[in-house]
């Protein structure tokens, strides 16, 4: 078994991925930026080494830095989180090449599976049903674009084939949109993967967005972990999931748990993957992707069956056999997951930055936060504005949105907007409560709310003004607040001293 | 006695809130005087900020952080920035801010990755000028009426703040009448 | 349903109640003495109301006060927790007469179980099996214990027939000390629970204590949901318990769960309830008694079967069926829980009273933590000593000891004594690890153990010397710890002010 | 520089440490001297009195607690109190402790619930001569030696902080030679 693992990303998921391997007894190495200096998950790590910088690109997609990092301190292998590196062969070869195991799927799975084109060709070819579409190479001329475009017919989706996570995806209405999008598609899809080149698909209208939990071990088993339901997505990235979907009978959940099989028998899969899928309203699915990586929304299937997957991860990456049969799987209850961001729903989700004035996250049974921020963490412009994961479980779905709900109306952010009051407005939702979502839902519920998205449009009540008033009193009778990381507030400059408004009569 | 007045968002009216000591044996029990009505609340700390009113038997948690005149407060279920009124301020604050229509301005802080234009272009309405990323999202900064650059504050690859002016703009009139 | 329910108690059991009643939509009120105006389960209620006086005598056991508070603020229900009212069939008596659902068993079956010599006699004849001893009336004149006390065999235990958690409690192992000792256990009784009745038991070696939870509706359904092992007490209190027991074979199980039912089923139980049991060498069972009430220690079953019994005592209490057959019930991985109580394991495990100046709970999947306490806590001599427990989870028993040990490494209490240390040392015990445990292995241990029992005594190491260097260092030219609830610390007092040991040289 | 001397435990050898700034990019970045052993040590701090070290790539979060002398530190599993030594205070502070036979403490805050003496009485060593409670849990204060009641200090019912002298005894020569 492995004795030091360096963990080859930030925020949550650095953090979650130590909580598991500190308790197997392994040494969980952090890696962190200039701007992560103080970072909660180099509190929470073992050992850290600095990156030097603070792009993505001159740090956590530094592949070269971090192998180096890996030799130095003599880690046995490199896990790589979601995002940056998760999903580059170049870099699985290179841990491997330089004697790290590369907690993943082998470089050739991510390869096949890595570019949407090839893997939709593969798959299609071993029965599994794909999404009409089109790709051609590279270079190929927009023209030709244009062609196909009009082929399958508008409105057409853009994606990079090196993709994920919606970066460089775009939904075409008219052709006239056509060659602008697929120029800005290629733009961001090279700066984000470091790859340009784009495809065709035939843009499904209101699908929900399903995906298998699959697993693989280095001795031929493979299982499936059950499905999560992500059709709740703005800007097409999931805010929130959940496990089990609600459109799911048993016996469509049988017929895509055997096609996300299907799909990792086809690779030769190890490891922890996802099958996304789409389902549209006839309750037809097709395969969407391969992801191959843990995946952000993890912890959902974590609660319902169970399971750490992170650790599983690890002893697959061991060359240990998965420990669990297909038949032994059995989830139960149902959990859900919001992604707490930094931002502006009123502003169409804008990124937000600042300092977290405050934080406390709720606590009880059956609430989990994965959280990277804390009291006084910067969130920069640098990274991702998700802050943290609130997980909730119940016996049922609606024991879930309830126990969900009562968690998000205890967490406390402020310094800068989040997206809480505006997940809040989603599960209260009807169609939500219904289980009737579909990845354009939030997008068009947004354009038809008249007084903004935010959820936070409840007029002020006494509450809140008493709370205020009381504050405010405190603090100008008061020392100021706890000075935090980084901010060197003096005695006289902290945020309760101006407290000019008020008058002792 | 303590007094304090706010107002719940931009435009709306201020409310004058008064705290007075009810019980000598309790530092924190007041009576809440706003306009006429009064409340009975007592007030336990867990911190600078923090802690819970107990208004009428009721229990309302809160934690609350002050910046310049905007206080952050929270209570379950809801976050809400109120501007606290200073008279003397208020009185002063006579003069408008005028709606910019000259000008650009970054929306939120990220990255220039692309500028479509140069000091002198003249361009249409809606025209993209300025490209620019944030956390990974591209974003298309538009014109807001046609029009000519009239300076350029930006370069490509230049990390900028929130609220920045990117690009002068002048009207197409006065880019007339110029020429 | 209920609207309104009243929880006549303190402390994490308190909270944990609220954290069930609230998602479920009913409001929850909290009661309080004058010393926990500021406490941790008053913030997290919904309304509140004072009990006035400190004493637990003059506060949480007056059901006068508290009947009177559910009929001013309109309660439905009240809800016991444990301790305190719970097991007093006369309160029980007393909410059903003011027209309040009292959520736990009858009155009368808490009279048929809560007397402990009725109960063996009863249960004995049920054909359940029960340790041999003898039950005097309640004026027995001494002598008489004596004789009889000669007749069972020293040693012999003396017990408080409506005691419970070890108050009133004895082993004696001599004649001589017989009699001092049969007065001293009738005035703890009389003290803790107004009844100063004891009664005498053959004092079984080195037993295991096992017991089953069980749970019955008003229609006549009954189930068992396993076994909690609560071997490691100290003092006769539990400090650390799991489930399953490591000592229980699937038959042994089997046969433990049926002899439980047969308690439930003769006494006609409903609500939740627990049915103790000594296990002896030889793996021979006896029934020890019946707790009428939700144990400290159900959490544990909670996280093996993903059921809260809180939810369940509700429903049930609301003439609703059990949601749950004995066969769906299925326990999942291993849990453990540890008290985490202010006391001096060094001297006897004495309590410890103080502020509480640092508090952090450790935060993970497959941890929960119980909390009563938070940073600015006032721990008094009015209350139990438990501050908060924590409940850990992991697929094997290993792994949930190596879960528990990660999650007490990192909670920080600071300003009082406490006994994580000494947990922490009880989990790396080998006997422990093994599984061998009996409910005089803690004291065994103590008096062999040379070095102190806390388990801190290892060497202060540099860390240790650096980080109080640190600290220090940033006191002295920092503003000053952030002002504590009650705590009236002006900017220039706090904590850090003096360090006048520090030279700027 | 900054220097601090602390004491592990009563009775162990006093321990200066020296922290001397390394780094004029990082405000907390030290090294660290104690004896001839020097460590190069980086400091995040989350909050007063918490952070983190970072001792060659290590990290040791910590959070540490000032009361008088006395510097409660907490790093991952471990708790110390480590007492603050001032030179002067160490230096004035000669004269030792009396080993208290005289008398009887309450080992812990509780309540009297029994008092099995008064003043003038003799009793024999390991007498029961006080019963008290704290937490529900009963505790016999017992006669360290053979002795008379000199002093009564408590009553039943009484609540009585931790340390507060409950009797005070005197040994039974004392008691011969004065009868």
């Amino acid at each position: 078994m492995f004795n030091k693992i360096l963990i080859a990303n930030r925020g949550e998921i650095a953090v979650r991925i130590a909580r598991t391997l500190q308790p197997m007894g392994i040494c969980a190495v952090a890696v962190y930026s200039d701007a992560d200096r103080a970072a909660v998950h180099v509190g929470s790590s073992d050992e850290a080494y600095p990156l030097e910088g603070n792009s993505a690109a001159d740090t956590y997609l530094r592949g070269d830095k971090i192998i180096d990092i890996a030799k130095r301190c003599g880690a046995d292998a490199i896990h790589p989180g979601y995002g940056f590196l998760a999903e580059n062969p170049t870099f699985a070869q290179a841990c491997k090449d330089a004697g790290f195991v590369f907690i993943g799927p082998k470089p050739e799975v991510m390869r096949r599976t890595g570019n949407k084109v090839e893997a939709k060709r593969t798959l299609s070819a071993a029965g599994v049903p794909v999404v009409p579409g089109w790709s051609g190479g590279s270079n190929e001329p927009a023209a030709r674009f244009a062609n196909e475009a009009k082929r399958i017919g508008f409105p057409v989706l853009i994606k990079a084939a090196a993709g994920g996570g919606g970066k460089g995806m775009r939904v075409v209405e008219r052709e006239a949109e056509l060659i602008p999008s697929i120029e800005a598609a290629r733009r961001e899809a090279a700066a984000a993967f470091g790859d340009g080149q784009v495809f065709l698909e035939k843009y499904v209208a209101r699908p929900r967005h399903v995906e298998f939990q699959i697993f693989g071990d280095e001795h031929g088993n493979v299982v499936h972990l059950f499905e999560r339901e992500c059709s709740l997505q703005r800007r097409h990235q999931k805010i929130i999931e959940e496990a089990p979907s609600p459109a799911l009978t048993p016996e469509l959940r049988q017929r895509m748990g055997e096609a996300a099989l299907r799909v990792a028998r086809a690779v030769g899969y190890t490891n922890a993957g996802t099958v996304e899928f789409l389902v549209d309203a006839s309750s037809e699915f097709y395969f969407l992707e391969v992801n191959t990586r843990l995946q952000v929304e993890h912890p959902i299937t974590e609660m319902t069956l169970q399971q750490d997957l992170v650790r599983t991860q690890v002893l697959v990456a061991d060359g240990q056999r998965l420990p669990f049969s297909q038949e032994e799987l059995r989830p139960r209850g149902h959990a859900i997951e919001c992604r707490i961001c930094a931002e502006d729903a009123d502003r169409n989700f804008m990124p937000a930055t600042g300092t977290i004035e405050r934080y406390v996250p709720p606590m009880g049974p059956n609430v989990r936060v994965d959280s990277g921020v804390a009291e006084g963490s910067q969130v920069s412009v640098y990274y991702d504005s998700m802050l943290a994961k609130l997980i909730c479980w119940g016996q049922t779905r609606e024991e879930a949105i309830a126990q969900t709900i009562w968690a998000l109306d205890r967490l406390v952010i402020l310094g800068l907007k989040t997206n809480i009051a505006y997940l809040r407005s989603l599960l209260t939702d009807a169609a939500v409560l219904r289980g009737e979502m579909h990845t354009q839902y939030v997008a068009q519920r947004s354009a038809s709310t008249i007084a903004g998205a935010s959820g936070d449009s409840a007029r002020v009540g006494d509450d809140v003004l008493m709370a205020a008033a009381v504050a405010m009193k405190d603090g100008a009778g008061r020392s100021g607040v706890a000075p935090r990381s980084g901010e060197k507030a003096t005695r006289d400059s902290g945020p309760w001293r101006a407290a000019s408004a008020w008058r002792n009569t | 006695m303590w007094r304090v007045t706010l107002r719940s968002e931009p435009g709306a009216e201020p409310v004058e809130i008064e705290l007075e000591r009810t019980d000598a044996a309790h530092a924190e029990a007041f009576s809440a005087r706003r306009g006429n009505e009064h409340l009975e609340i007592e007030v336990e700390r867990t911190g600078p900020g923090s802690g819970w009113l107990r208004v009428r038997g009721r229990i309302v948690p809160f934690h609350a952080v002050r910046r310049g005149n905007v206080v952050e407060v929270w209570t379950p279920g809801q976050t809400h920035a109120l501007e606290v009124v200073d008279r003397q301020a208020r009185r002063a604050r006579a003069g408008g801010e005028t709606t910019a229509t000259d000008r650009v301005t970054a929306p939120m802080p990220g990255t220039i990755t692309k500028v479509n234009v140069s000091v002198g272009d003249t361009f249409a309405a809606h025209a993209p000028l300025i490209i620019m990323e944030s956390m990974k999202m591209e974003m298309t900064l538009s014109a807001p009426h046609a029009g000519r650059i009239k300076e350029l504050r930006c370069g490509v690859g230049e990390l900028v703040p929130m609220g920045q002016i990117l690009v002068k703009l002048a009207p197409l009139e006065e880019t007339n009448a110029a020429s």
